[in-house]
């Protein structure tokens, strides 16, 4: 069916390239979730642009407009750099990381840079003790398409769990 | 916690060896924890609180804790600091709910509302005088001696700490000249901007914090990426200074090149050929007189004084229970640097803090070592690296410092 | 919370001021926690259970604590109302799984399947005499010995209440009349039924809750929503007594007009413009003799009577801990009222529970009071509002009930 | 495609207007999230229609067939009440607040009235502390279309999380 | 729109037939979800093939290929067996469970078998205790269609939650 | 925890009916428990560690517990089994991060690279000398006495056992004969392997483990699929054996037919009809000499060996807090059988782990009993079935094997 058609017969609100869209970026999400939780963390920067800027930032700083991340990546050079850290120089104990990605907002496009949100939480396994809530809080991210593929231009992960319990090894 | 009750003798007895050991009770048993709220954070010490630049209007406040305690600190009509106990006169309550605001011009606690001046004076008790000529407080009821606890104020150049004991000497002479002398390389007078906050919980007795940054010796081993880039080495030219008491410390040290010689050859995990994907995260641009890059100063009983090339960060030491501290770190810079020395500093972060290239090294190290003491009381750490005794060095080779930090509380703890 | 021994004395000393403070130590000490359970819940006191009609018929069950203790209550085929601790005669399993149920003729603990009749008898030892002629129990092994631990049981008027002890007097005696006068405004043997329940944790200690509810002077101020509405007002005709223990205690009020004056001018959130887009969520009925429309009473160990207009509820605390207590709400109104009183019940009932307009800002005041008080273990609140001592007022303008309660509870408990 | 091939092609048991109208609540509960995560709780209302019914429900209470609600709020404005009561008169701690929306389930249409349920997950952060679960539940859902926007007539908010960590500020 | 044109207007990287095959899976396993959550576990074998396998698998053994499950039911029999066991035979708590499944993945197909993957969470609520996280990880599925009806022919939760709060008494 | 101090006297006192009664106390004491960690599970036994072929070359690792005291268990390059503290011998690191892992030759501390060889011995401590002839450890520094803490070894037909004693007896010695004929029975010499873990958490005193394991009684009571499949029932052949501390035991029995009689008439939850739908997860297949099917032991102070059909495992008891135990379950078969076998194995661990048929009865009754005592610390356990001495019977209707580990407990414990 074409959007027209779907909106008459539902009342979608939405055009179907929106649609498909929102389903893209899902489906990116969960290739990025799983890259970090059950993958090779060395293939992270390939989710992103060679400009892109990726930020983890304390709620707390972002109301406030204070500019300090917790974690700040310029440009697929700083993200590779995190992922060189993780795997060789960072003294780290092994967990497990989950990601849950959910209510995906895609907010709107300007000249073919997409923006859009989502909730993240990401839950903490270390051995031998039960999981917990590592972090939850909102992407607020920027996409765009190389070729079919989207990647990330800007993902800044807002956490609302200024208190960290202990380390943040993983992007999240 | 609260069941510790004032001088109750405390049932543990110190290894012989002194201050070269730590026993490991020292890290869980309640009735210590109980004790060091009331004579370390509750006693007679200065706990950094904030920095001025935070509030700086009358009526501006921030919430912290000293300790396990929770306060606030605003700022007067006068312009002048104060630091109050969170807690109402009347039956207790936390009665600031916001972790930060402004334009107050008074504290009013939400349960009765009870009011309280930029002095914490109490200015108010609704139906005091009753009403309608009913209740009401007694005739002899006496306000003022019912105001908020108040606790002594030190600032120094836009810096504050605060002490519950009002006895307290002046900031100055509670750190003494040669400690001062490192406050005033970074706290200069220079005017100060807050860049942001990190927090983070460990499950950690607080000690381990100042174990772990009073230990040079450390740095120039656990710390990879340190290393690596030759940021801290420990053939850098280096020293360890130490106020008399031993509670307070410092250890200054520069960067080098990356290398691999003696220095590193004892460091198994230095990675000499590491190089930066993307360098602009360290490009350290020289701030300060003499040739120091890095000075980590610890000051009892709550603070560590951040400066590493260019991110500057005070780390403020909170209690949360026997095995659990928090660390809030405040980074800043100078209200007037230009927008490139603040990047810099905003890019350099990424060595510091719960993600730190640095600093998750530490927060994973001190977890670690509570769990291997925790469960092992009769056991204990030997901290002989340098000698038996603290003093100054020239040097990175040394628990200097740990020795001085549990000689002093021993004697405030009367362990 | 095991280990406090029988008789032991508490290392506590109360302010000489006696009930006019109250010593943050007794909100957080696991040693007056354990003793509370022995002697308040554990002791000779009525606790709060439930309703008969949660239990109409034979076999009809329901879980709830008496204190921290588990308990279950049931009817036995005789009709009467029987309240066991939940916990096998055998090897202590929290026999009965279940929140509640109906049918039951018996309990049948899971694990060695031991069982028990509706009034708490060991009926049935499977293998007690053995199998083939091994095993089994002792020949003199006497089942009479060893059955459920019975509470004593004290139903009135559709009310349960049951003590551990069973040397208890009678509800009646217990309460007294002037206490017993108000209970019976609610509970005049009209048959009740069950709305509903809510429950919440809180991170605050027991003892608030009754601070909290025993304390008037606070309503009139902290809860902006009663006052804007004219719900409870300090300037409305209103009363407060206490029975000569001051353990139990009732505030009596009544509604008044939205209105702006002597009464609300102290307080300062009050909005008297505040209007309702769905004014049906506050058009109460009167449904009981006299002016009153708000009566609160608190029932000493756990219990407190709401009436707020038509929300009607038994707020039952447990505990759970020193610094955490839970608050079981159970709703009610009448098995013959009509459905719109009933739909007016519920529509009222926003006021209260965790979501209350009214109650929220009490759970979050008990918390902010217990993070004020937990760690300044030395500092005590001041309790003299309407004076020192405790007595019936014809005003809402006093701690009296709270005075009051500590009264009581310092001679239970030894203190 | 139309809805048939695309059955043929993946053997899809479910007509496409069912899919866009699970991407429209799907889309509408993001939204509705966002409002209260990091939006404007005035404007929350907005998401039901003049007559909607909300309650937040213990789960007893609803197996119970008991009636009462933890919060009963009928129609516009007794939303407009929560959310007045919420800024104006409630003496709350500030926290934040964040939804976790998944497994949306289409029941049904009767004459314009969409039936669906999801599961709900809240975590709340209280400032320093650590993110907990305030609440998880089910969402029983009524929805209509006013022109292209889907408007809540009904959410039920059935917690399991009965024992309530002290106090619920927001709505689910 | 057909995915071609979808993919022009949208660059969408997913053929549309993939689409169609996600929601599938993600309407599939909400009403997986709902069945356990809320609904009755006898029907739950019947998300199942006849030869289906399922099990439950500490993310230690999967990670060390070790054999062992923690529940390993072979066949609709299997499946049958393990709510009976439930239903009958197992002496437990009541409980109530909370399913969150998210990041669905759909890997590809090789003759009519449809790999995919999602990320998990289960919360469990006790009566009279908070919610907590009993379990959290990853779902490894193949699918089928049996007519129109997606069925799982295997379905592995591999959870990073390895200490085990008390007792797995309903599946993931 | 680690507040009890060595030989202080404990203030509880055991009931006076002695080992055929329980105190309540006992499960929920944090004295108890501290004490328990030091001379039980720090004391003179023997703890399960893990099985010598999942360490198989020089060099593989696992991490553990000893009660909560954390270990590792490693090769040495002479082939011989090591246990260490993982503690490290510098300032108490758990230094091993790993839960398991391969081809070590030593061990370095993250903090501070201490490296540690595989018998223990500190074999390097970086800057030991100094560096540039500053600082360093004093001359007199002795490696030898700041090495990892030991434990005695005892391997054992491929299991691994450890003590924090050193004056401890052999394992055969510990266990005695008629144990040690038990231990053989699936322990006989043939190589092991691995199949997989499984591990719990369960809110409980982790003594009640062991007498849920000890306790024969239940299993034929509760255990519905159990005795339904008639895989243990009361009345199949079966007997019970103490060693004579009475801290060791071991139940016998058989399988038998599906029927309902004597033996389950007490039973009210025998499902007689009850089929499997895919009876391959219970076809039994004969791999011992004798009529035995099940034999369950527990071996002092933390595991079970379960031999339930084809079903292998160790059960090791690690404790957490007072309240809180885990369980950790290692399944295993021999290296040389048949795949059929495994797979029976692992189609029969349905039955147990956190999810199985049989063992989810006892986890959950576990945490119910502890919540059945916890606040009932007056109250305790009639422990009388079967008589109330221990002995060895022929039968399963006892609790002979609960009293004869609360007669060696008290003794170790000196209660
Ligand atoms: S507690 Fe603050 S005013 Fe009463
Ligand atoms: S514990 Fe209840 S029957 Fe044994
Ligand atoms: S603590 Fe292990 S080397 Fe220092
Ligand atoms: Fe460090
Ligand atoms: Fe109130
Ligand atoms: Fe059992």
């Amino acid at each position: 069916m074409d959007a027209k058609t779907a909106n008459t017969k539902t009342g979608s609100s939405k055009p179907s390239d929106a649609r498909a869209l929102r389903a893209d970026i899902y489906d990116f999400n969960s290739a990025y979730a799983a890259c970090i939780d059950d993958g090779d963390i060395m293939l992270w920067p390939d989710f992103f642009t060679e400009d892109a800027v990726y930020k983890v930032i304390p709620r707390e700083n972002w109301d406030q407009n204070l500019p300090l991340a917790t974690i700040f990546a310029e440009g697929r050079g700083g993200l590779i750099d995190r992922t060189v850290a993780i795997t060789k120089t960072t003294v780290a104990r092994p967990r497990y990381l989950r990601h849950f990605i959910s209510n995906i907002r895609v907010l709107g496009t300007d000249t073919g840079v997409i923006r859009a949100e989502a909730n993240y939480m990401v839950v903490e396994t270390m051995p031998t003790e039960v999981t917990r809530i590592l972090s939850a809080g909102r992407y607020l991210d920027k996409f765009v398409y190389e070729g079919k593929e989207l990647k990330l231009k800007q993902r800044f992960c807002i956490y609302d769990s200024e208190i960290v319990p202990a380390t943040i090894v993983y992007p999240f | 916690m609260a069941t510790q009750l004032k001088n109750s003798p405390l049932n543990f007895t110190w290894p012989e060896e002194g201050f070269t050991r730590v026993p490991y009770w020292v890290y869980t048993a309640p009735e210590i924890y109980a004790r060091e709220q009331e004579v370390v954070f509750g006693g007679s010490a200065y706990s950094f609180i904030g920095f001025e630049c935070e509030i700086p209007n009358t009526g501006d406040f921030r919430a912290t804790k000293v300790g396990s305690k929770p306060v606030i600190y605003t700022r007067d009509e006068t312009g002048q600091v104060r630091v109050f106990a969170n807690r109402c006169a009347h039956r207790g309550v936390q009665f600031c709910y916001e972790t930060h605001g402004k334009g107050k011009t008074e504290f009013i606690c939400p349960y009765h509302q009870w009011t309280y001046n930029l002095h914490g004076e109490t200015i108010a008790i609704p139906f005091r005088r009753g009403l309608k000529k009913q209740g009401g407080m007694p005739k002899d009821f006496d306000m003022k001696q019912h105001r908020l606890q108040e606790l002594k104020v030190a600032t120094y150049n836009g810096t504050i700490f605060a002490s519950f004991d009002h006895g307290m000497p002046s900031f100055e002479e509670y750190l003494g000249p040669k400690m001062l002398h490192w406050v005033n390389r970074v706290f200069n007078g220079r005017p100060l901007k807050v860049l942001g906050y990190q927090r983070q919980r460990l499950r950690s007795n607080w000690k381990l914090m100042f174990e772990n940054i009073k230990d040079p010796y450390h740095a120039s081993l656990m710390h990879v990426f340190l290393v690596s880039f030759s940021l801290f080495r420990a053939d850098n030219p280096s020293k360890v200074q130490l106020d008399g008491t031993g509670l307070h410390g410092v250890q200054i040290s520069q960067r080098g090149e990356q290398k691999h010689d003696e220095g590193t050859e004892d460091i198994r995990q230095n990675i000499a050929h590491l190089k930066l994907a993307n360098p602009n995260m360290l490009q350290p641009e020289k701030e300060y007189p003499g040739e120091a890059t890095v000075v980590m100063q610890t000051i009892w009983p709550n603070l560590i004084i951040q400066q590493q090339s260019n991110t500057l960060a005070m780390r403020q030491i909170q209690t949360v229970s026997p095995q659990e501290f928090e660390l809030h770190w405040t980074y800043f810079g100078y209200a007037d640097e230009s927008e490139e020395m603040t990047m810099k500093r905003l890019r350099q972060a990424n060595l510091m803090g719960p993600a730190g290239f640095v600093s998750a090294d530490d927060s994973e190290v001190m977890e670690a070592t509570q769990f291997g003491v925790a469960n092992y009381p009769e056991a204990k750490a030997v901290v002989e690296m340098g000698g038996r005794d603290f003093e100054d060095t020239d040097h990175m080779v040394t628990e200097s410092m740990i020795r001085g930090f549990y000689s002093g509380y021993r004697k405030i703890m009367g362990l």
